[in-house]
């Protein structure tokens, strides 16, 4: 017997879930990005599990190319903690108000 | 009357001064320079000549009707450059080129040494060119073309000493108010097409009838189609021929040099108007009132420019509102139908006027001044000068035998043949006309050139600098501003007194002096027309033919006068009986009793005044048109118009939104987690939504 | 039952290793539970017939990826991290929207519907082996924005070097 | 394609004018910032073979004929059935001839004007050129609509880079205010898309009819986007300020030929496409037109700048043309096509001769001026010819333009042509007044010693006093290019209703009644 798809979305959908959760209230910039790539791989979970299922590879595809823009989206992010580190000496966000309106 | 075909002549006659100024106003400046009358006088020359062969053509029973190509084409719109040559054209080609070719032989020597000569004689060209096409024009638009050419001609030569700030505002003010009148002339046209389809004279004329009677809608009004288009035509021969009210700007065009006053505000330009109603008198003679209107206005230019001319002490100005005067006579003569004889003085008024301006400008050549109260006892200084103003003054004053008297005698008794009540009015007016005619011309006279010599130009600026009370009556502001300006010398005389190297210090033992030949021979050639050239219509009364009518007629017709002989003759020994009372009491009060104009302006001094400041008409202008126009242009438009209300709704527009957008900001906390918040908020609500509605 | 009975642990270890990695304090430790996570979601995608994307999954994110966050983590204070407070003020905002989120997804995901089967069935792939597959369709089809993807990694490389150099004292 | 003439001559002349000035702004681009000389004589160089290569317009245009000629038709987006479509007809001809002719005289008189940033200079008057050729060649309502915006950029960049002291203000606002308008367009464009079948092509769009309240709509969207570029009142204070800040190229440019594409709009796409519409409109549009002609011939006399004035009396003769235009008769709209012709030689000379005397006294301020007569006499007989033919004296183009106008207003609404005609009355008078209080009077002392127009200033306004004459003595040799078009045009607003011929003949019976 097959696992059913649903249990495959809702454990993409936890996945998900907790990473909005990280992203939401941590105050760490790092533990934030890492929970972006929570959130992605929630997706990317998600994309695999239908691909299978719909028998169509272009879920995967999609999956592909969110990795990649995974792997780029740290290394900016990444690139830009250090720059913020080194300039305000902090990792943490809401010291953060330069943007202010 | 047969049709002719264009001859080279014919074409020749306006296109010889345009070359002319062509010539000289593109090489004038380097190459003719002093030799710039070679050019303009020899095609003015040649134009009188062609108009000379034209006539012939003409008295020998041909019309020509032809275009020379096509102007402007547009849907129906059709009109051309081209000639129409009939007796009425013919008439007017004479005047014209006579005029112009002696006013441009008397102008090398006035103008000699002026810096601007060749200028000077490039537009006395462009004038003459102007002017032909006017009268030679067989459409509307042609005539409009002439007409705002001549006026533009005009604008330069009264501005021709711009350096001046009173010669610039001069000719601008001739400009302007010359605009209005074609306001209504413009319109008249448009209404000409609209109502034929056509500009062309001939093809108007011939569906003329068909208008009779019809009324139109104008502007919510329903008015009468012949009498709306005449009345708009007229208002741009009011304009260009200074009728009231359009007068004004007639006294201040002296301040261009003398030759353009003779030619332009005297003998030629101005009276294009009276052409104009002359033209169309198909069109007037439709409409009674468009006539009456035409009578009435030309009989009380008339009478308020003659008596304002009693009061006057500049010279030309005095010419100019007799100027005024008379070509009221002309409009008052086509008011009642006599266009024949309106056109008959227009002839004999373009001899005597251009003599008289150009006897003033010999004057004012050797004096230095306009100010006729620093003239006098010039007799013996400038016989001929003064030989030729006689003649010219008994011309105009309407002495038997000369051409004036014949011209005048005929249009007072046209108005009083017409046996209309406005007739009636009319013929009164010109009767006084008739007297103070003479009165005002033999005024000038017997100030100018009798009694003791009153200095001239040294004599004036002495006054002037004392601020000496000149004139009996109280100077009020303006009079005084009015003095200084009126009695502006032609700054000319300065020029010419250099250039000529004469020593011209006029009341230190040398007097004045009689001018050079070269401006004294047109004067007499213009002496002979102010004598004889009435004599062409001399009415069959005293045993002429009357041929000038004769000859016009095929173009204005003849009126139906219903009068006896004795009437005839009554009416012309009642008006010489009147004009010779005029001269009379002018040698009576200038020779004889010196000092009472003195004590009859203190006893009338308010009729003086308001004489004296011509009714007050451009103070009336100004205070109603002309500084309201400006007070709308600074203070309403600039001021609050454009920077408050349209400038204020389309930068208030955008100060609203950056006054929203202030307070829009402060959503921008510039917290990182405030804006993760809003997104997931926006995400949950999101999918709420998607699964409530599915 | 076997695949029921690994996927539910591999779905328990996922979830309990996600919890982990948002709560703990220490960033390196966060690190590594992620390590750990990436491992089980790449057992599941081993589930999923899409080898290729487990072999990324740990190539990429545990290999690359992690490594990054490693080393950034190691540059920072951690002292002064471990001492003041881990959540921001809107912790427990934060946690409503995420369960609201996971509420209102899970509740939509019982009208999901499943669209018509396509050509790439399981047997397909096996034939073809799964790399093969995935490749065509990536160099055929997908072949402008696998482009693009490479423009993106290449500015995001520059991007990275340009921000995070230190800027030479003119 | 039976609407439409294939290029008779054998080469894309159309593509060859557009693009052209394009290549000299690549050679201006690639040379040497130091060698401005050459600069200046690529952008001369460019321009001459431009207005060179566009002569055959005008002697090879097939006047009998109201269909597109020189058309170039290649597909660009199939995708949206864009094409890359030119060709012109006998509204638009002659406006590419203008400016061809324009970009001449805005290198010349730039010479000595412009001192800094020369390279970036002329590469911007050349694409302006470009694309306002562009602008009148474009059959295509998404090419029309590139070049539309696209000429903007330069624009601006002449204005707020080479402008007077409030520049920046001047160039913001001109900008703002011509974008709010196009991007009304934009929106009208793309209604016009989606409604007649998804194509961009005017000409086929030019065959279907579409619903009334439609077309309401859509003539507003226009009337934004052209009155506010032509610039009719009341969203015409853009113009003074931006005329007054430009250099003098930028403000020739933008008199010549910029505020004409606005009358062109209204010509090119809101007649034809929307002939219910504009008749209904007809009475606003007059309204408007009448008070741009007084207020704005009234607002010069309360001028005290020179460039000012001549901006507002933009405002009153460009009143004319749309006067001309909403006439909707014959007349009106061949005179006012003429009109914006002759507008284009006028004002463009007027703002040349201002520029020429600002080189050389560096004030705009009428007040500082005064009896330029006497030190520049050359100088001042030009402008005295500009002047007169901007009063519409007889001989000059003016009075065939405004005569038209007022003819065919006079025509449509006897209002409109007795009130249009008192902006005659008073536009004589803040002419004369001006050249009155600049080269009359006594010479300012400050003025001493000018040099009066040296030959390459000649040459610059030589042109367009040859162009007043011409078009004054010989009008023909230009309204004969548009009688067939017009024709065509005014059966196009008209159809249905009454033919052209036959509403000339009911207003003559209406006269008579």
């Amino acid at each position: 017997m097959a696992v059913p798809l649903s249990w495959y979305m809702l454990l993409s959908l936890a996945v998900f879930s907790i990473g909005v959760f990280g992203f939401l209230s941590r105050r760490n910039i790092i533990i934030m990005l890492m929970s972006i790539e929570l959130m992605l791989n929630g997706v990317n979970i998600n994309l695999i599990a239908l691909s299978h299922y719909i028998q169509d590879l272009r879920g995967q595809i999609l999956a592909f190319f969110v990795i990649a823009v995974a792997a780029a989206e740290a290394a900016i992010g990444l690139a830009i903690v250090i720059a913020m580190f080194r300039n305000r000496a902090t990792a943490h966000v809401d010291e953060i108000k330069e943007m202010q309106g | 009357m047969a049709n002719m075909e264009l001859q080279w002549y014919h074409v020749l006659i306006p296109f010889l001064p345009l070359t002319g100024f062509i010539i000289n106003i593109l090489l004038g400046k380097e190459v003719t320079r002093y030799k710039a009358h070679w050019f303009a006088v020899s095609s003015v020359f040649g134009s009188w000549l062609c108009s000379l062969a034209t006539l012939q053509d003409v008295l020998g029973g041909k019309i020509i009707d032809a275009d020379l190509y096509t102007w402007i084409l547009s849907g129906t719109f059709k009109v051309g450059v081209g000639f129409l040559i009939d007796p009425l054209t013919a008439v007017m080609l004479i005047v014209v080129t006579t005029c112009a070719t002696l006013i441009h032989i008397y102008a090398i020597g006035y103008m000699h040494g002026d810096t601007g000569y060749y200028r000077f004689f490039s537009y006395l060209n462009l004038f003459t060119f102007c002017m032909l096409m006017l009268v030679m024009g067989n459409n509307f638009l042609q005539l409009y073309f002439g007409w705002e050419g001549v006026g533009l001609c005009s604008y330069f030569l009264i501005g021709y000493y711009f350096n001046k700030k009173s010669a610039a505002d001069a000719g601008k003010k001739a400009f302007i108010v010359n605009r209005f009148g074609d306001f209504g002339f413009g319109i008249g046209v448009f209404m000409v097409f609209l109502t034929f389809g056509t500009l062309h004279y001939a093809d108007v004329f011939a569906n003329v009838s068909s208008i009779a009677g019809k009324t139109v809608n104008f502007l919510g009004l329903n008015v009468d189609l012949p009498t709306l288009i005449a009345l708009l035509l007229f208002c741009g021969a009011v304009g260009k021929s200074a009728q009231i009210p359009l007068h004004v700007w007639l006294p201040d065009a002296m301040e261009g040099p003398t030759p353009v006053s003779a030619l332009i505000h005297a003998a030629t330009m101005v009276t294009a108007g009276v052409f104009l109603v002359a033209r169309c008198n198909p069109i007037f003679n439709l409409s009674e009132i468009a006539m009456n209107t035409v009578a009435i206005i030309g009989a009380l230019t008339m009478f308020f420019a003659a008596t304002i001319a009693i009061t006057q002490n500049d010279i030309k100005r005095i010419i100019a509102f007799s100027t005024c005067s008379h070509l009221g006579y002309m409009f008052l003569a086509c008011g009642v139908g006599a266009y024949a004889a309106g056109i008959f003085h227009l002839y004999t008024h373009a001899f005597f006027k251009a003599l008289l301006f150009l006897a003033a400008g010999s004057v004012i050549h050797a004096v230095h001044t306009n100010n006729i109260q620093f003239m006098g006892g010039l007799k013996k200084y400038m016989p001929i000068t003064y030989a030729v103003f006689v003649i010219a003054g008994l011309s105009a004053g309407g002495f038997p035998g000369l051409s004036g008297f014949f011209s005048k005698d005929e249009i007072i008794w046209s108005a009083y043949a017409s046996h209309s009540s406005v007739g009636k009015f009319v013929w009164i007016l010109a009767l006084a006309g008739a007297f103070f005619t003479p009165f005002y011309t033999f005024r000038l006279i017997f100030r100018t050139f009798f009694g003791e010599y009153r200095g001239g130009l040294e004599a004036e600026e002495a006054a002037t600098h004392a601020h000496s009370s000149s004139h009996g009556s109280g100077h009020s502001s303006h009079g005084a501003g009015h003095d200084s300006h009126g009695s502006g010398h032609d700054p000319h005389g300065h020029d010419s007194s250099h250039g000529s190297g004469h020593d011209s210090h006029g009341g230190h033992g040398h007097g004045p002096h009689e001018s050079p030949y070269i401006m004294t021979v047109p004067l007499m050639f213009l002496a002979v027309g102010a004598i004889a050239a009435g004599w062409v219509g001399i009415p069959p009364l005293l045993g002429g033919g009357n041929h000038f009518a004769h000859f016009l007629q095929p173009v204005v017709g003849h009126p139906e006068f219903h009068g006896t002989h004795a009437e005839e003759w009554g009416v012309m020994i009642l008006s010489t009986t009147i004009a010779l009372i005029g001269l009379g009491l002018a040698a009576f009060m200038y020779l004889r009793k010196t000092d009472l104009p003195e004590r009859i302006s203190k006893q009338f001094s308010l009729l003086y005044k308001i004489l004296y400041n011509k009714y007050y008409v451009d103070e009336f202008y100004n205070l109603t048109i002309v500084q309201p126009t400006l007070k709308l242009a600074n203070k309403v438009l600039v001021g609050f118009t454009d920077a408050k209300i349209i400038e204020g709704i389309v930068n208030g527009v955008p100060n609203l939104i950056g006054i929203f957008s202030q307070k829009l900001r402060r959503l921008q906390t510039g917290i990182a987690h405030h804006y993760a918040i809003f997104m997931a908020a926006g995400a949950v609500f999101i999918v709420a939504l998607v699964i409530l509605l599915s | 039952m076997v695949s029921i009975g690994f996927f539910i642990y591999f779905a328990f270890a996922i979830v309990v290793l996600s919890l982990l990695v948002v709560t703990r304090r220490n960033p390196v430790h966060s690190v590594l539970w992620m390590l750990l996570l990436f491992f089980h979601i790449a057992g599941v995608y081993l589930f999923l017939n899409a080898e290729f994307m487990a072999a990324i999954q740990v190539i990429v994110y545990a290999g690359g990826i992690l490594v990054l966050f490693l080393f950034v983590v190691l540059l920072m204070n951690l002292r002064e991290e471990l001492s003041i407070g881990k959540y921001t003020t809107f912790g427990p905002t934060g946690f409503t929207f995420a369960l609201g989120l996971f509420v209102a997804v899970s509740m939509a995901l019982s009208s999901f519907i499943a669209a018509p089967p396509g050509k790439y069935s399981i047997d397909l792939i096996k034939q073809e082996t799964h790399v093969k597959a995935l490749g065509k369709l990536l160099y055929t089809e997908f072949i402008y924005p696998f482009e693009i993807a490479s423009l993106i990694l290449l500015v995001a490389m520059i991007g990275a070097i340009v921000l995070a150099k230190r800027r030479l004292k003119s | 394609m039976e609407q439409v003439i294939m290029n008779n001559l054998n080469y894309p002349i159309l593509s060859t004018v557009i693009f052209l000035p394009v290549l000299g702004a690549l050679l201006i681009l690639i040379n040497r910032r130091s060698w401005e000389t050459l600069t200046k004589w690529i952008a001369l160089g460019t321009s001459i073979l431009t207005f060179i290569a566009s002569i055959p317009l005008f002697t090879h245009f097939d006047k009998t004929t109201h269909k597109m000629q020189f058309v170039e038709r290649f597909s660009w987006i199939p995708n949206w059935n864009i094409y890359y479509f030119l060709g012109v007809d006998g509204i638009s001809v002659l406006f590419v001839l203008l400016s061809t002719l324009c970009a001449i005289l805005c290198v010349l008189i730039s010479w000595t004007a412009v001192t800094n940033k020369i390279k970036e200079f002329y590469i911007a008057i050349l694409l302006t050129t470009s694309f306002m050729i562009g602008v009148f060649c474009s059959l295509d309502f998404f090419l029309f609509y590139l070049f539309w915006e696209a000429m903007l950029i330069p624009m601006f960049l002449i204005i707020g880079v080479w402008g007077g002291p409030n520049r920046i203000y001047a160039a913001i606002k001109f900008f703002l205010y011509t974008l709010v308008g196009s991007v009304l367009m934009l929106v009208g464009i793309i209604v016009l898309y989606l409604y007649s079948g998804k194509t961009f092509d005017i000409l086929t769009m030019m065959t279907k009819n579409y619903p009334y309240t439609m077309q309401i709509w859509l003539f507003w969207a226009f009337f934004a986007a052209f009155a506010v570029k032509v610039p009719m009142w009341p969203v015409h204070t853009w113009l003074p300020d931006a005329h007054t800040e430009a250099p003098t190229a930028g403000s020739v440019i933008l008199a010549a030929v910029l505020i004409k594409m606005g009358a062109y709009g209204f010509l090119r796409f809101s007649l034809p496409l929307l002939p219910e519409a504009s008749k209904a409109m007809t009475p606003v549009m007059l309204t408007l037109s009448v008070i741009a002609i007084i207020y704005g011939a009234i607002i010069c006399l309360g001028q005290t700048d020179l460039k000012r004035l001549i901006a507002y009396s933009s405002v009153s003769h460009m009143g004319f043309v749309t006067l001309g235009i909403f006439a909707l008769n014959t007349q009106g709209v061949e005179g006012g096509i003429l009109q914006m012709l002759n507008h284009g030689v006028v004002t463009g000379a007027l703002f040349l001769s201002v520029g020429i005397v600002y080189e050389r006294t560096h004030t705009r301020l009428i007040a500082d001026y005064g009896g330029l007569a006497t030190e520049m006499p050359i100088y001042s007989s030009f402008f005295m010819v500009f002047t007169l033919a901007a009063i519409g004296l007889p001989a000059t183009n003016g009075f065939i333009g405004e005569f038209l106008i007022l003819l065919g207003g006079f025509a449509a609404n006897k209002w409109a042509g007795v009130l249009a005609c008192t902006g005659i009355i008073i536009g004589a008078g803040y002419m004369l007044w001006l050249y009155q209080r600049v080269f009359f009077m006594e010479v300012n002392p400050k003025l001493h010693g000018l040099v009066d127009m040296n030959v390459r200033e000649t040459i610059a306004l030589l042109p367009m006093l040859i162009l007043v004459f011409w078009i004054g003595v010989y009008p023909n040799s230009f309204l004969s290019f548009m009688h067939t078009s017009v024709q065509h045009l005014l059966e196009r607003v008209n159809s249905g209703g009454i033919a052209q011929e036959a509403q000339i003949a009911k207003n003559i019976m209406e006269v008579i009644r």
